[in-house]
This record gives structure tokens, sequence and C-alpha cells, in this order.
């Protein structure tokens, strides 16, 4: 148990898939413009990465194998195309303002290098199914962890006297720079 | 001119507030300067004078009026916590640069006083830290404890032209901290090591003295009860909790409270009322969420101190916590955001 | 090779089925979006943005056809709105479309003949009279779209700004400046 | 403390915020109020309270008696406007009112005949009296509250569904500095206002009255008191802590009952009333006297500042006069008192039931408050607000025009009390940016409630024509069908001819109207101008024909 929740952890906080790895920039500052957004843009990549981790897992020992091994990363694209599709439909039905607000980022999900990325550390990292379960939740949560605090921080920026030339994406590039700066400090905390 | 209220509060203005937490600080100064040699007022004297200047430049490139901003003495308060939290007899160009990201990429870019999201400072110091951990490490040590303490003229001539008669090795000590993580390493036990208290007698007049600054900010009403206190009470708790599960690797609380920026941290560094929560709440998730981080990073993590990142990690997540902790309005039946 | 287009056939095959069922299980009936986006716009009807009326350019906006900054009555606040609501980048006044203040039509009543061309224009039924008798604007109903101004064949129709007084008055945006303390 | 009626002191619970001001309230208490001379003029604004304007139902000529109904109340909220002074009506046209735009307003001008002649007063028997019927009386009489907000008192006498309201609260606090018309009057006239209060405890169903003052006023206190022996009226002092004399904070320090938001007092079974209300109804019921005066106090910088009994539409450049004048040095005017009041733009205007204070200003006193800087986020504002909002989010949002987040920081609740404004180091006028969201705010909703109107008729509009459309469509079917039958088919309507002819000889007409009636304001002119009107119109016709305009 103590693994796990040190899995948890240390996907979330240490080694965030945002802010250590790089990785999932492209949703973290495109739908980062609304804390409401932002929350739903994370439940909806949570929901999608916890799912892909397990089912990439399975896909891999059990489907693929050692000798179908080459056919890696086209499978997981196609089970996370899958899903991504599905978490789409869904949120069309339940929110139609959320999937009209999260526009182009909802399907780009599915090429969001976060999604595909954790699957294949997991893989990297010999995780077993419930330990890949975890690694996914874990970035997963870190992702919408920074994703959220990232939109707070936004929404306030949005009425600050912010210089002409860095108002917009620029300010918030220098943000997320700053919050990579805060979050390096967590190194070194779980290996 | 405001069309109402027709009067104001006298003696009121934000000058007022940042030369009391400048008159706060004086006495943290003086003891560091007594305790740990002359150095300090070469560090103070060049991150006074480069933030200013910086600051008159972006004012002047922003085409913004000098006068109200410089006088304010908002970046003198950036100034001194910069160099309070930076090791002394660093070479000048990394006070400056501290200084430049302290004074044009924190607080300017955002829109300058009152604007910025992160703590001017704290940015600035772990800039420094992240870039130049080799100086950053360099603490000169306590009069006493150190070979050689070295006076004004040879400060300057450290600061300015890198090292000079002196070598660093004459003055600096590892810091209680390093030595704690060195000596567990080698399988002392952490108890041992801090009983040693190599240095903890400096610190303490110097903690004791930020301390009484800090108490005279919250007697003048400048800063309120909430975040020292939970930033210390969260601190000590954990620290309690690591040390009661394995006291052979955690030190004891009272060696959290007495090493790095503790207490300058709370009295002066999170309460910064422009990148701190605002709400009654906020400020006790705020500040009690960095005392945690802090000592986790001091126990587990691979920098010296962690009271730097913690307040950035909790400035970063300080609009988040303000939105959640608004207080219960007048008459709604509870506080909410919708 | 045969086990591989196997496989990857299988995985399709079995997310087909399951995304076939959430077509069918999760299917949206019709979209609530024109309604938001026609609750937005001044309903003033008055065709600047190129559509018939403002329905059919909220319907326009939801399709993807139409820009979000062709309604001059909505202005700059009716953009920021839409912009928004759809989740894109606030723009200015599309080009050729200027913002006016609000007015209201008024009729020359020395002037009126009578001849209703008026009242088929108004998009509101804001226009009172019958044939060969005198029209009058209801103020409160003009949304001030002009287009009762051009059918009037002897131009008694103008439009008015609509005037400040006690009652539609506005407290300002307060004045601050940084350079006074000199 | 001595003349308590009953010993034992109610609990008082504090509100959130508020904070201590200097009070200079013994500037105006030096003397007992005085009365002001007839003046020549008086202007009448038709819009003294809350709500709807009333209708002038008088015209210039017409003559008035004092007490005669000059405004008859339109609309539900609403209340009657009376003649001061008896005379005659000069003009009902627009002029300067005390507020904040500066605007003009529909007013009465009546010029007085020296006689001052009343019209019968009409007391009312208010035991006997069935409810509806003495509400509608106090409706006619014009009476609105007299603290600021001046919002119809029958109205506010009106238990609705509730039945009663069980406790009534009068409000004698006059938290704001400077202001002493309420510690005047409860001074030298406190068992009128007892009376009025008792009318007001009867209309109500209340078994319980209170009567908060601050105990910056030991003699009102001492006064009130006194009255209240023999009665269960109870008279509490409240701590000198601004905002005291907010209805819900007063309500909320004498009862611990939170109003909601949004709501009203009554929606926790209590109501309050200024002091100066309740003498009005006692006037209005007891004497018969519509709301043709109010205690105004004139303080700050004149020569003899005091409170002054003043008819309602008496020009604030004759009551600044009767207090001795603005003194040299005088720096400005403020309509209220010097927390929640506004500038007087143009001391023409007159004293309406709203204006309970003229403070006029002077340097020492009322310093220009130093440059705004820009908020450090202190957070002095949100302790010092009595609302328990936060003062500094809902700026950084109103500044940026962001209403969305300031409605969600619950805008609306702000009373505009002016606390945060007051203690803001970087004295940024916080309330002026409040208000700038809040009428913007209206105004949107007003637009949107405009838009949904006019889409509502479109869409009838649009059905309205589609079933013209197929009416016609039904009609022209039948006809032609009949006209198979029939054999004869024309080839062309004689209808449409016969209509092209009329609307041709129409606009005609009407370019001959346009013609005839451009020249205006042609009647008195010298003869000089005559010709040169002439020449340019010869120029004009004659000239170019096809071009009428220059």
């Amino acid at each position: 148990m103590q693994d796990y929740l040190l899995i948890l952890l240390g996907t979330v906080f240490v080694n965030n898939i945002v802010m250590t790895k790089m990785l999932g920039l492209c949703p973290f500052m495109g739908v980062s413009r609304k804390l409401e957004t932002s929350l739903g843009m994370g439940a909806a990549t949570t929901f999608v990465l916890t799912l892909a981790s397990g089912l990439s897992y399975l896909i891999e020992t059990h489907v693929l194998g050692e000798e179908l091994r080459y056919l890696r990363t086209l499978s997981f694209i196609v089970v996370i195309a899958g899903i991504v599709g599905f978490t789409e439909m869904f949120i069309r039905k339940t929110s139609p303002v959320l999937f009209r607000v999260l526009g182009i980022y909802l399907p780009l999900i599915t090429t969001n290098c976060a999604v595909l990325g954790i699957p294949l550390l997991n893989v990297q990292a010999r995780h077993g199914f419930v330990e890949s379960l975890f690694f996914g939740l874990g970035g997963a949560l870190g992702f919408t962890l920074v994703l959220v605090l990232f939109a707070a921080l936004r929404e306030r920026l949005e009425a600050a006297d912010v210089p002409l030339p860095f108002r917009g994406s620029a300010i918030a590039l220098v943000s997320a720079g700053l919050m990579s700066l805060a979050f390096m400090g967590f190194a070194g905390l779980v290996k | 001119m405001p069309t109402s209220p027709h009067i104001v509060l006298a003696d009121n203005s934000v000058r007022a507030v940042m030369f009391k937490v400048l008159a706060a600080l004086v006495p943290g100064v003086v003891v560091h300067a007594w305790m740990f040699g002359p150095a300090i007022w070469v560090s103070l004297l060049l991150t006074t004078l480069f933030c200013l200047v910086i600051e008159a430049l972006v004012l002047a490139m922003r085409d913004l009026p000098l006068k109200p901003f410089l006088s304010d003495g908002s970046v003198l308060v950036t100034a001194w916590l910069l160099a309070l939290s930076l090791p002394t007899l660093l070479p000048w160009w990394l006070y400056a640069l501290g200084s430049l990201f302290a004074v044009l990429v924190a607080k300017h870019l955002y829109g300058g006083l009152g604007q910025n999201v992160f703590n001017p400072a704290m940015v600035g110091y772990a800039v420094l830290i992240v870039s130049f951990p080799a100086h950053m490490n360099l603490w000169p040590a306590p009069v006493g404890v150190a070979g050689h303490t070295p006076n004004l003229m040879e400060a300057l001539d450290l600061v300015f032209a890198g090292q000079g008669a002196v070598s660093p090795d004459a003055y600096t000590a590892a810091t209680p901290m390093d030595q704690l993580r060195a000596q567990v390493r080698t399988g002392l036990s952490a108890e041992a090591v801090a009983a040693a208290s190599f240095g903890l007698h400096a610190k303490e007049a110097l903690v004791l003295s930020y301390a009484l600054g800090g108490l005279l900010l919250l007697a003048h009403r400048v800063i309120t009860w909430h975040v020292p206190v939970a930033f210390l009470g969260a601190l000590v708790a954990t620290a309690t909790l690591l040390h009661l599960i394995d006291p052979g690797r955690h030190a004891d609380p009272l060696f959290h409270l007495l090493t790095g920026s503790t207490v300058l941290g709370a009295f002066f560094i999170l309460t910064d009322p422009v990148s701190a929560s605002t709400t009654p709440l906020g400020k006790l998730i705020y500040a009690g969420l960095a005392g945690v981080i802090t000592v986790l990073i001091r126990s587990f993590g691979a920098y010296p101190d962690g009271v730097a990142f913690a307040v950035l990690l909790m400035n970063a997540a300080v609009p988040f916590i303000d939105a959640y902790t608004q207080p219960r309005v007048f008459g709604h039946s509870r506080g909410r955001r919708t | 090779m045969l086990s591989a287009i196997l496989v990857m056939s299988g995985i399709a095959l079995v997310l087909g089925g399951v995304l076939g069922w959430a077509a069918i299980r999760f299917r949206v009936e019709e979209d609530p979006l024109v309604d938001k986006i026609d609750a937005i716009l001044p309903q003033t009807q008055c065709g600047q943005c190129g559509y018939p009326g403002c329905r059919p350019y909220a319907e326009a906006i939801a399709k993807g056809e139409a820009d979000i900054n062709r309604c001059p009555p909505g202005g700059e606040e009716g953009i920021r709105q839409l912009a928004e609501l759809l989740g894109v980048e606030p723009k200015p006044l599309g080009e050729g479309l200027v913002h006016k203040p609000k007015s209201v039509a008024v009729i020359d009543e020395r002037l009126c003949i009578g001849c209703t061309l008026c009242i088929q224009a108004c998009p509101v039924d804001a226009i009172v009279g019958a044939a060969k008798q005198m029209h009058t604007v209801v103020p409160e109903l003009c949304t001030g779209c002009e287009l009762c101004v051009a059918p009037c064949p002897v131009d008694c129709i103008r439009m008015e700004v609509i005037k400040e007084d006690i009652s539609n008055w506005k407290w300002r945006y307060p004045v601050v400046s940084l350079t006074a303390l000199a | 403390m001595r003349f308590a009626p009953t010993p034992d002191e109610p609990r008082l619970t504090p509100f959130p915020g508020g904070i201590r001001l200097p009070a200079h309230k013994e500037v105006s208490t030096q003397r007992p109020i005085a009365a002001l001379p007839l003046l020549p003029l008086y202007v009448v604004p038709l819009r003294q309270h809350i709500g709807e304007p009333a209708r002038p139902i008088v015209q210039a000529g017409d003559r008035v008696l004092r007490g005669q109904m000059i405004g008859r109340p339109e609309g539900y909220v609403s209340v009657g406007v009376h003649a001061p002074t008896s005379g005659r009506v000069l003009a009902v046209e627009p002029r300067p009112v005390p507020h904040p735009s500066g605007l003009a307003d529909l007013c009465v001008v009546i010029e007085a005949d020296g006689e001052d002649r009343a019209v019968e007063p009409t007391p009312l028997d208010w035991h006997v009296m069935d409810a509806s019927s003495l509400r509608n009386r106090l409706r006619e009489m014009g009476l609105a509250g007299l603290g600021g907000a001046v919002f119809p008192s029958f109205i506010k006498l009106n238990p609705g569904a509730r039945r009663s309201i069980p406790i009534l609260i009068l409000n004698g606090a006059e938290c704001e500095p400077w202001i002493t018309c309420d510690d005047l009057l409860m001074r030298q006239r406190a068992s009128e206002i007892l009376l009025g209060a008792q009318i007001m405890r009867h209309m109500l169903g209340a078994q319980q009255v209170l009567v908060g003052i601050e105990d910056n006023k030991p003699q009102a206190i001492a006064s009130m008191m006194e009255a209240a022996i023999g009665s269960d009226i109870r008279v509490v002092a409240v701590p000198s802590i601004y905002p005291a004399g907010g209805g819900k904070q007063l309500t909320y320090l004498l009862t611990g009952r939170e109003t909601p938001a949004h709501g009203l007092t009554t929606d926790v079974g209590v109501q309050v009333f200024n002091v100066g209300t309740a003498y009005a109804l006692y006037r209005a019921v007891v004497h018969g006297e519509p709301l043709t005066s109010r205690i105004v106090t004139v303080t700050g910088h004149v020569a003899a500042p005091g409170n002054f009994e003043v008819r309602l539409g008496t020009p604030i450049a004759d009551l600044l006069a009767a207090a001795g004048g603005e003194l040299t040095g005088a720096t400005g005017r403020v309509i209220g008192g010097p927390m929640m009041g506004f500038e007087l733009k143009d001391t023409a205007a007159p004293v309406t039931k709203a204006v309970n204070c003229v403070l006029v200003k002077d340097a020492v006193h009322f310093p220009p408050p130093p440059p705004a800087l820009p908020c450090i986020r202190c957070g002095a504002c949100a302790r010092a607000c009595p609302m328990r909002l936060s003062p500094h989010e809902l700026y950084w949002y109103a500044r940026h025009r962001d209403f969305g987040k300031t409605q969600a920081l619950n805008l609306f609740d702000c009373i505009e009390c002016g606390c945060c404004s007051y203690v803001c180091p970087s004295h940024i006028p916080l309330v002026d940016y409040y208000r700038f969201a809040k009428s913007e705010i209206w105004a949107r909703e007003r637009e949107k409630k405009a838009a949904d109107e006019a889409r509502a008729r479109h869409e009838f509009r649009l059905q309205r024509l589609e079933r013209e459309k197929q009416e016609k469509a039904e009609r022209l079917a039948k006809k032609a069908a009949e006209r198979l039958e029939s054999g004869a088919v024309s080839a062309q309507d004689p209808d449409a001819e016969r209509k092209r002819a009329i609307l041709a000889a129409a606009i005609e007409k009407a370019r001959k109207a346009k013609e005839g009636v451009q020249p205006r304001n042609v009647d008195d002119l010298p003869e000089a101008v005559r010709k040169e009107i002439a020449s340019i119109d010869a120029r004009r016709t004659g000239g170019n024909g096809a071009d009428p305009t220059p």
C-alpha cells in the first residue's frame, strides 16, 4: 500500500507530468483560461488517463506480448483514441457548454503527449496492473492540480496591469516557468 | 477624487506600511551583522542599489511615474528580504541577477506593485539556488565558529573581486542543515548532531530578533496572526511527527524552528500581502501547507532550505485558495463561489 | 504479420462496439447553444450582421458560419460575452460595422402621410398607426434598428440619441491619476 | 442610564467590521432647531423618493396652498408631493436637483405669496381606521423614509402576508459623522417621535419597540428614555461604530438576527424606521399635515452651523445663507455625511426628503485625498467591511470590468458605506468602483430585459406574418376558384393604380408641409433679419428647385 501511495504522491508532486516532465503543455496552456473549464478538462483527462493506463497494461501484457512489441505505440494510441471518443460523447451529452468551451482540446486529449507518455512510462518502469493504474491516476491528478492552480492564477492575471508585450500567452508562459521553478523544490523528495 | 467617502484614515499609506516592515527588519539586520560579521551590510547595500536602479529603469520604460513607486518602500522590502535570504559574500553579479529576477521578472512583468503573483525576493532566491548551487551553498559561519570572519574591506574585496586574500574555507562552514544531512548519511543520529548545535546559538539570537520584528508588525496590525501561527504550527507539527517516527533521520522541531529562514519566512516573507492569501481561512491553509512543504523539502529534498520553494509553491496556489475560501458574506448561508 | 493484423482489428472492433453503443446511449437531441447565443444578442433585429435577424445570426454562429464580431448594437461587451461562451478570443467589431450610441426612431408627425411602410418594416411592432393616419413610435419598444428610416417615402423618421437623465444615469468609471503625486 | 424603564440591558451582538470615526457632532449641536423664514421661491422636485416619480397635477399659473398635493403618486412604489407654502406655480420644468449626477429633474417651481395659507388639515383616527386606508392616506401625504433612503413608508408599514412584524426598531444611531438632525430631533421632540412609533407599532402589529442610539449622543438617549417612561419602549445605547445606523447592522446589533442577502429586515421579523420618519408620521396622522418639511443639519465650514426645520423645496443656497453662509476657504459642499454623502454641484438645487445634512468642506477637515496607488491586497478593507465582503477582490475585477466575477463575489451585498475606502492605505476610491460596476450591471439587466421583450415581440410578429400570409393565400385560392367559375378574368387590378395615385398625392402634400413648417420663431424678428430670411428662401426654392436643402 505504501508503495502505491508513494507512486501517487510522487507523480502528483515530485515528478509532476507538466511541471517536471514537461508533458501535456498544450492543454496546460490552452484550457487554463477559466477555472471551471480547467476543472472539467482535469476531470476528463483523469478519466482518460487512468483508464488508458489500465487498458494499455492489459494490452501490453495479454495481447501484445513479446513478439508484437512493435505494435505498442500504435495500439496504445488506438485505445486512447477510443476512450477519448467515449469521453467526448459523454461530455457532449452531460455538459454542452463544457463541451463547447473545451473545444478542440477535448479530442486533442488523444494527442496529449501526457496521455500517451504515461502508459509508455508504465511499460518502461515495468509497473504491474495496480501500479499502472496508480501511476496513471497520479499523473492525471498532478496534471489536474497544476492545471487548476494555473487557471485560477490566470484568472487573476487577466485583470492585472501586465505590460502590453507580455499580455496573454507571454505572461502565462512566464508564470508556468516560475511555477516549474517552484516545483523544482520537490526534487529528490521521492525517487 | 472619490465621490464618497470624503474623509480618509490619517497617517495611513502604502509607504507607512512598507516602512513599518523595514523598521521591523532592523533588529534582525543588526543581530545578523553582529553574529555573522559586517558582510551583511555589503549584500544589503548591493541588493538595495540594484533593486532601486532596476525598478527605476523599468518604471521609466513602462512610462510610469518614478516618485510614488520608488518612494513607497516596497522595492526596499524586496531588496532587504533578498539580501537576508541570500548568503553573504557572494560575487556582486549574483546579487544583481537575483535583484533582476525579483524586480523585473517577478514584479514588473506582472504589472508592478500589488500585481505580482509570486514573492519577488523568493523568485530571486530560487533562480539563484537552482542556477548557481555551488555559490549558494557557501554560507559564512557565525563569528567564533568560522576560522576567520571577514571585515568590511575583506568583504568588499570578496564580493567585487572574487576570492581575495581570504579563502572561502576560512570563513564558511557547512550550515547546520548540511551537517545534519551529512551526519545522517554517515550514520550518526540526528539527535546527536543537533545536540552539538554548531552555530545554533548565533541562529538563536537571529531568530529571536526576527521574531521581535514580527511581533512589532503584529502589534501595529501590519500583519495578522494567521500566517505566522499556521506556518510555525504546521512546521512544528510536521517536524514532530517525522521526529517521532524516526528520530535517527529527522531533526527535532526546535532545530527546524531555529535553522534556515523559518522565522524570517513566518513573519516577513509569507506575510507579503500581495502574494499571500487574503482570506482568514485561506491564510491558514496557505501558511499551513507552506510549513508542511518546508519540512518535507528539508527532510527529503535535494535543496538545503525549503522555505523559498514552499512560499513559491503556495504563491501559485493562492488564487485558487482565495477563490474557494471567500468568507461567508453577511446574510448568506455559507461562503461559496458561484 | 497475420497476428498483428488480427490484434489491431480485434482492438478496433471492441472499441468500435463500445463507441457505437455510446453514440446511441449519449445521443444529443438538439443544440441549446443557439438559445444561449441568441440570449446574448441584443434583439434589435437590425440585420447589420448580414442575417435577417438575431436568431438567424445566432444559428449561423452556432454552426460556425458567422464570426462573433458582426453585431454593432451588442457592442464590445456583446462580443466579449460571445467569446466567453464559445471559448474564443474576443476580437474588434467586424469591418464596415460601427457602434453607435443607442437611439430611438422619432416620426415627425407633421409630415407623416400614414403610408404604413414603416409599420411593415418594424421588426418588433414598435410603431403604431393605421393606414392614412399619423404613425407614432413607442419609444420604450423601439430597439433603434433604423429599419424604418429607409422605407419612409417622405423622410419623416429620424434617429434620436437617447438622452441621459436621472433614471438612466450611470456612475462613471473612476478616474485615478498616479502622476498627480509630484 | 437612570431613566432606564427596563433595568436589564439587552445583549448587543456586534456586527462584523466597522470603524470608529471622529464624530464632529458638537459643531452643530450648540443651538436648538431653528425654523427658516419664509422664502420667495421654492423648487419642489417630483422625484424625492425611491421608485416612480410623482406625476405633476398643477400647471404654471395655478395657485396652491401649503400642504396641497402637487404631485400624485404614480405606480405602486411612489408617494405624493405637496406644496411647501401657498403661492403661484411659476413653472413645471427640469431644474437642478441634489443628485450625484448633477443632472436636472422635473420640479414644480412655486412663488410664495407670503401668506402661507394651508389646506384644511385632515387628522387621521388611526385607532379606528382600517389599515389599508390608513396606509393609502400616508402614501398620499408623501411619507417616505427620512434617514436617506427615502423608501415609501406606507409599503414598509404593511406587514403583508406575515400579518404582523414582531419587532419595530427606531433608528436613532445617526452613525455618520457631522450629522446631528436626528440627535436634535430626539433631544427636542422625543415624545412626538415615540407617539409616531406607537402608530407604527399599531400598524405593524409589533410586540416590541426598540430605539437604537449611538452612545455618543447621551442627551438624546436621556431625552428619549424620559419620554419612554411608562411605556414598554426600550431605548438602547449602541457603541459608536460606523455603520451602526445601517438597517441590517442595527437589526443585527439589537436582535442578533441576520438579514438574509437580497432580503429585507422584515424577513427576520424586524422593521426599521428612522426617528425622523416616526416624527413625520406623527405629524401626518395626529395633525393631518402632509410631509412638507424636515430637519436638516448645516455644518462644517459655515458661520453658524446648526439644525434647521426646512420646507422641502428650499434652495440649498438659501439654507446655507440661513446658517450664516459659507466661510472663506470652503472647498465644496456635501449632501449627507462625509462617508456616504455626495458632492453638491449646484446650490440652486433644493432640499428634498432625502437631504439630511449639508456639510461644507474645508481643507483642514477634508484634505484632498492622496493619489491612488495600486492595491497591495493588505486586507484592511476586508477587515473593515460590515458585510464581510472581499473589497479588494471586488475592486480587482470591477477595475477590469469583469462584472460576472464581481457579482459572484456578491457585489450587490455592498451597502456602499465607505469603510473600505476609508481604511485603504493605497487611497483607492473603492466605493466608486462598486457603484460603477453596479450601475453597469443594472444597465445591462435593463438592456437584457428590453432585448427579451424585443425578441418576444419579434417572434410574435413573425408568427403573425406567417399567419397572415397563410390566410391571404387561402383567400386568393378561394377567389381564383370563384373567378374560374365565373369565367371573368381581368388582366389588371384597378385598385393598384388608384393606390399609387393617392400615395403620390400624399408625398407631394408632405413635401409642401415640410417646406411650410421649416421657418420657426420668425414672428418677432427685426426687419433686417426678415429680409435676409426671405432672400435665403428665394435663393433656395428659386435657384435650385430640385434640392431644397441648402
